[in-house]
């Protein structure tokens, strides 16, 4: 299964692991952020919908 | 406009430090120079030319957000943007009066630094010339970079965040010229490129702080 | 297609519905090319008979590299209409990108560190690309850095804009100032139009695969966090309009 | 009119804080903005100064013809009161100082550095600064600050004269200056009301 990588092995998985690790970690934190906000500010709009 | 001028000279007298802080640095990164690097003369005269310029850099950058902050904090700014200046010509006059200030003492000093720093005969006549026309460009570019930090209670660390990449050019042109004086090669190529950046930040940089002053005062 | 109903989804409602409608889509496209693009490019191509497996590398390093400057100039672009006609939606679109844009830089460099030290024999070489890039990334750091420290949104964006516009300018000048400074040790552009020269055909499909995966990553994110925020505009609006009372 | 208002709404930080406001000065003439504190005074006049740009609406005036004043005076506290007033002359454009000067009492003070002067006698010499600029109408927000009974008169008779030469005022305060010639104008009226919720457009509300 795994490709034969030789004597760069090293090189090329680590730079597979800290792309895939920073991507990863970009989409969690923007879809951490988005669910957030958006529970947020709709308890915000009912509260002030509630209060007229 | 020559009022604003002669006054923020006088300020800049009054106040102590104004003209010798920005020298007294200066003096100090040439003396730590060679503590980091070692005594060896011919080390410091290969790195002379680059230690010089990266010094009259930071001695610049260490003044900068005083150009507009003390106007900004007691008010002289509100009342400037209503006086009949335009707001170009203030920002202009300002990073002038930061250049006689702090670059041009720089500019006047720096073989004396390059003494200290063992810098080859042949390298003063360049270096002098690479720093008085790099110089105008680090307050023009500095300015701007206050203008857009003028605002803020914590700028001082973030206006160096913002200018430091905005410097990089002039330094590459302006360090490459004097390191190639040294070298006893031709200094022409970066010479143009370094009148041509000063040139075009001081005839179109002051646009873009008057634009970014104004919406600060808002 | 009318260029001018295009405007309409400056409007952040109409803006949230409709990307609510195609970002499903869109991010599914987007894990699907990444993954065919990076499983094929990682086991089902052959070694480069100079550089060895070390080859496997340029399926992350080129697309972040191409989406590291493409992000500024979306930045750029989105600035220059918010500027010329003050859509919100545009100046926010320019914060939102940043991140994404500052992490493809940081994906590059680390790429290309990592790729240099068993070509070059040194992790890190002052070359002209590699130290553009580090100066791009600054510039991402500056200009998300005054997004932060400034609170009054609307100077923020009138900020950030200009500096976006000054930035691009300067940023275009240490490109050049750099090359004159160092010839470097980079290889060429690693994609053109004729690209016998460049890159053999085994690498160049999979490595499209993975750039129009980027492009579509890309594309999700700004359009996700666009939406958030928005929402975190209104959010502060509503709570100062309640503040009023 | 040397400053004609009307409709205008100001906005502070996005938010519209006063609407509708129209108002003429007349050559001669001065106007007293009244309201409590945060109503907006400060932004109104801003706006008008040209400081920031308003919401809707119009501001005609000449921009020739304004100076404004606002809570910091703009003083340099190691310049001297004359270097002070001198510089400000010739920003805008004149050179004598003296009438500044005596209108306001300050030919004692005149070598003293800036800086060593009481706060009241700061706030006096900030008001001298509108004299020496030689600009007929006067926009202060809050000139008597830190002024005491007989500074506060001695601004009223600054004012009268001004007006007595034909020059006009815009001035928001909230204490008596004693200058029954004025016109009041409340600002309370003019609050902005909220912006409707569901309205959801480029103004995110």
């Amino acid at each position: 299964m795994m490709p034969d990588l030789g004597k760069y092995a090293e090189a090329v998985l680590s730079s597979y692991a800290v792309s895939i690790v920073l991507l990863v970690v970009l989409v969690w934190l923007s879809v951490w952020r988005a669910t957030r906000v958006r529970k947020q500010l709709e308890d915000i709009e009912s509260k002030v919908k509630r209060d007229g | 406009m020559i009022a604003l001028l002669i006054r923020d000279l006088r300020l800049a007298m009054r106040a102590g430090g104004g003209f010798g802080l920005g020298l007294a640095f200066f003096l100090i990164v040439v003396t730590l120079v060679p503590f980091g690097v070692g005594p060896q003369s011919d080390l410091l005269a290969r790195i002379a030319a680059g230690i010089l310029w990266l010094g009259a850099l930071l001695a610049c950058l260490l003044s900068l957000d005083r150009i507009l902050a003390l106007d900004w904090e007691d008010g002289s700014l509100d009342l400037l943007a209503t006086a009949p200046l335009p707001m170009e010509a203030i920002v202009s006059i300002k990073a002038l009066a930061h250049w006689l200030t702090t670059g041009l003492p720089l500019v006047l000093f720096a073989p004396v630094f390059g003494l200290l720093m063992n810098l080859p005969e042949a390298g003063y006549k360049p270096l002098v010339l690479s720093l008085l026309l790099g110089t105008p460009a680090l307050s023009v570019i500095g300015t701007f970079g206050a203008a857009l930090t003028v605002g803020l209670k914590r700028g001082g660390l973030l206006l160096s965040l913002l200018v430091l990449p905005l410097y990089v050019p002039t330094l590459i042109f302006g360090a490459e010229m004097a390191r190639r004086g040294v070298e006893g090669l031709d200094i022409t190529t970066p010479m143009l490129m370094l009148a041509g950046i000063t040139c075009g930040t001081i005839a179109l940089l002051p646009f873009a702080s008057a634009a970014v002053l104004r919406v600060n005062l808002r | 297609m009318n260029l001018n109903a295009l405007w309409a989804y400056a409007n952040p409602k109409k803006f949230i519905q409709a990307t609510d409608r195609v970002l499903p889509w869109i991010s599914i496209l987007a894990v699907l090319s990444l993954v065919v693009g990076l499983v094929w490019g990682f086991f089902f191509t052959p070694e480069d008979y100079r550089q060895g497996s070390t080859v496997k590398i340029i399926y992350l390093h080129v697309p972040s590299a191409l989406m590291a400057i493409n992000a500024w100039l979306m930045m750029l672009v989105t600035s220059l209409v918010w500027i010329v006609r003050r859509h919100h939606v545009s100046a926010l679109a320019a914060r939102a990108a940043a991140p994404v844009g500052a992490v493809m830089t940081l994906i590059a460099l680390a790429t290309g560190a990592i790729w240099g030290q068993p070509m070059w024999g040194t992790w890190w070489a002052w070359d002209p690309r590699l130290t553009s890039f580090l100066i791009l990334f600054l510039f991402y750091l500056g200009y998300i850095a005054l997004w932060e420290a400034i609170e009054d949104d609307d100077t923020a964006a009138d900020l950030t804009s200009i500096l976006c516009l000054v930035g691009s300018v300067f940023a275009l000048l240490s490109r050049y100032a750099v090359n004159f400074w160092n010839q470097g040790l980079h290889q060429g552009a690693s994609l053109s139009l004729d690209k016998e020269e460049n890159v053999a055909d085994v690498f160049y499909y999979p490595l499209l695969v993975c750039i129009a995966g980027f492009v579509l990553l890309f594309i999700a994110l700004v359009f996700l966090r666009t939406q958030t925020e928005i929402r975190a505009r209104r959010m502060r609006a509503l709570l100062a309009r309640e503040r009023m009372g | 009119m040397v400053l004609n208002v009307s409709d205008l709404t100001i906005a502070r930080g996005g938010i519209k804080v006063l609407e509708g406001i129209s108002f003429d000065l007349a050559p001669g003439g001065a106007i007293v903005l009244r309201g409590p504190n945060g109503i907006g005074k400060t932004t109104l006049l801003r706006t008008i100064a040209g400081l920031q740009p308003p919401h809707s609406g119009r501001v005609d005036a000449d921009p020739e013809s304004l100076v404004y004043a606002g809570h910091s005076d703009g003083l340099k506290a190691t310049l001297t009161v004359e270097e002070n007033l001198v510089f400000w002359a010739q920003v805008f454009g004149n050179t004598d100082i003296s009438k500044a000067v005596k209108s306001f009492q300050m030919a004692r003070l005149v070598n003293r550095p800036a800086g060593m002067l009481s706060a009241g006698q700061k706030r006096r010499l900030g008001l001298a600064r509108l004299l020496v600029t030689g600009r007929p109408v006067w926009i202060l927000d809050e000139p008597t600050v830190s002024l005491d009974a007989d500074a506060v008169a001695m601004f009223a008779s600054a004012v009268r004269a001004h007006l007595a030469r034909g020059g006009s005022a815009l001035i928001a305060t909230h204490i008596d200056l004693g200058l029954p010639e004025a016109e009041m104008l409340e600002v309370g009226p003019f609050r902005a009301r909220a912006a409707e919720l569901d309205d959801f457009d480029e103004a995110f509300l």
